[in-house]
């Protein structure tokens, strides 16, 4: 192969792995032997000394890696520790309210009242130590359970989860009414 | 023997309509009703599918092409501005648009393919910064939001789900055969008229019962007419229908 | 930040986040504004575009993510995982096309231009982090609205929603024209 082309693919690789990967492997992609491999590596890997380059790539035992440069650690932790803004989306509360009254729920019995898949919510008020995991459902396929954290008690001011507002069955009961009474006006136009 | 045909899978009503108007090359913007109709009435009467949610959606065209065939019968009905409508119009316009989403998604298709040759990688976090969390700032998160209003959405959502139920027909369970047939009605109108010879049309409705019943007679009643065993009268409208045998 | 080192920490920030990351958080990390940021970026991604490179920084809606060239995957696919693809009927390709042309916009909007449900495409999008809920219409019933995410994007090689394969009229005629040839022809004959 084409040795520009050669360290493109070798960059290619070690990126997308990640990971340290064997010479002979790299060998067998870009169809040279070990030491004409070697040497496209040493060539891309000078190229990465140069000033304007984060990356750089190490050898271990025959294999290679791709890793950031060491000087480059302050700014990645700069990076990493930014504080990020978390707002509440209208999902992410309709989720909430669900939990905190109707707990301990699984993610299907979420789905089922809002009618839309709920993971992403759920995965983010866990992120955000609203909710937590209670454990699983002794039903088939143990599914998880969900509840309110502590975090959630104090950031609305609950004592505990008696203090939340009833939603009791004589409200069901109205609601109720009212979709039919909202379905017997449409019949009697 | 009649040779098995293959039927084209299609991906709704438009769907299906686009491809016969692409089949007879014929012009969307002047779609000869009568002949579309004809051969998509075919086309779903050797529909195999079991699904009544899809046949369905295919009836409700079938019922909206015989609607346009019918209006296309009548004089031309005309808008604010004086001018005739064609009732063929407002399908142009939905089958236009559709074609053109159904022509990007073949766009975006490519596209997608292209992208797929995208390799991405997983992050490589040293593991002191991977496990850092920034603590969040509780009282910026919630803000004015308190328990009465979480409780007001919860609220909101429930009444949304029940709105979602529809009350009549939940209560169905199961979708039974109606107990007033039509054969029975029918042997019973027929007595009715051999008794009576000359009837108002009120007169026997007011021996029925229900709505399905005052329902299946009125049926009945269209029936012996087509098949000429009655005639009716009305002098005015919303006069009483007088039956007489023919 | 001198300007070759910014590129070689905005190159080890987005080579070890792996996804992507939002030019702000990138002009906070080296101290520019957005617009020198981006200018950065401009000037390290042309550098890519050399033939001895692999990898390349793709924009998504204001951020950036590192990625392999299209043209390394024949090769990548010798040695990685390939990945996930997407199996996209039709039936979900229009209602993906719907969404992204008209976001935000309705389930029943979307089966008003389709003539047929749409509940199990949707739901497959979202389970596929193609579209998400962007909230609800304020209109009886409180409907969600649906829009395109991020990996919608990322799968379709799309900039921004700015940069979709345009819908214009002029297709529209285009399609006229189409169908009065084909009605000149039958005449012809």
């Amino acid at each position: 192969m084409d040795r520009l082309k050669a360290e493109a693919v070798i960059e290619a690789i070690l990126f997308t792995m990640g990971e340290s990967v064997e010479g002979s492997r790299l060998a067998d992609v870009i169809e040279e032997d070990l030491k004409t491999t070697k040497e496209i590596i040493k060539e891309l890997s000078d190229k990465y000394e140069k000033e304007n380059r984060g990356i750089a790539i190490i050898e271990l035992d025959g294999a290679y890696q791709m890793c950031t440069k060491g000087e480059m650690y302050e700014f990645l932790i700069k990076i990493a520790k930014a504080p990020r803004k978390y707002v509440l989306t209208e999902t992410v509360l309709e989720t909430l309210s669900i939990i905190a009254y109707k707990q301990p729920i699984t993610r299907l019995e979420i789905e089922k009242i809002r009618g839309v898949s709920c993971d992403h919510a759920v995965n983010k008020l866990i992120e955000l130590d609203l909710i937590k995991e209670l454990g699983r459902l002794d039903a088939p396929g143990r599914p998880l359970l969900f509840g309110t954290t502590e975090q959630f008690l104090r950031s609305f001011g609950v004592k505990s989860l008696e203090d939340l507002p009833e939603l009791n069955s004589e409200q069901l009961e109205d609601f109720k009414e009212q979709a039919e009474e909202e379905i017997q006006l449409k019949l009697d136009i | 023997m009649a040779i098995p045909v293959k039927l084209e899978v299609f991906e709704g009503p438009l769907d299906l309509l686009l491809h016969l108007i692409d089949k007879n090359k014929i012009d969307i913007y002047d779609i000869p009703i009568v002949v579309i109709t004809e051969q998509y009435l075919d086309y779903i009467k050797n529909m195999k599918t079991d699904d009544m949610n899809i046949m369905s959606e295919f009836l409700v065209m079938a019922a909206t092409l015989l609607d346009i065939k019918c209006r296309m019968l009548l004089p031309k009905e005309v808008n604010e501005e004086g001018e005739e409508e064609d009732p063929r119009s407002e399908l142009v316009q939905k089958l236009l648009e559709y074609k053109i989403y159904k022509y990007m998604s073949f766009e975006l298709k490519d596209r997608l393919l292209d992208s797929e040759k995208l390799l991405f990688k997983r992050a490589t976090l040293p593991k002191e910064v991977e496990n850092y969390r920034h603590p969040v700032d509780y009282d910026e998160l919630i803000q004015d939001l308190n328990l009465s209003k979480l409780h007001e959405i919860f609220k909101s959502i429930v009444k949304k789900q029940e709105d979602k139920i529809d009350p009549i027909r939940s209560k169905f369970g199961k979708l039974e055969k109606d107990e007033v047939s039509m054969e029975q009605k029918m042997s019973y109108v027929e007595q009715y008229i051999s008794k009576n010879g000359r009837f108002s049309f009120r007169a026997l409705l007011e021996k029925q019962c229900g709505k399905m019943e005052v329902i299946v007679t009125f049926l009945v009643i269209l029936e012996l007419m087509k098949v000429g065993r009655i005639h009716i009268q009305q002098d005015d409208i919303f006069e009483d229908i007088i039956i007489t045998t023919a």
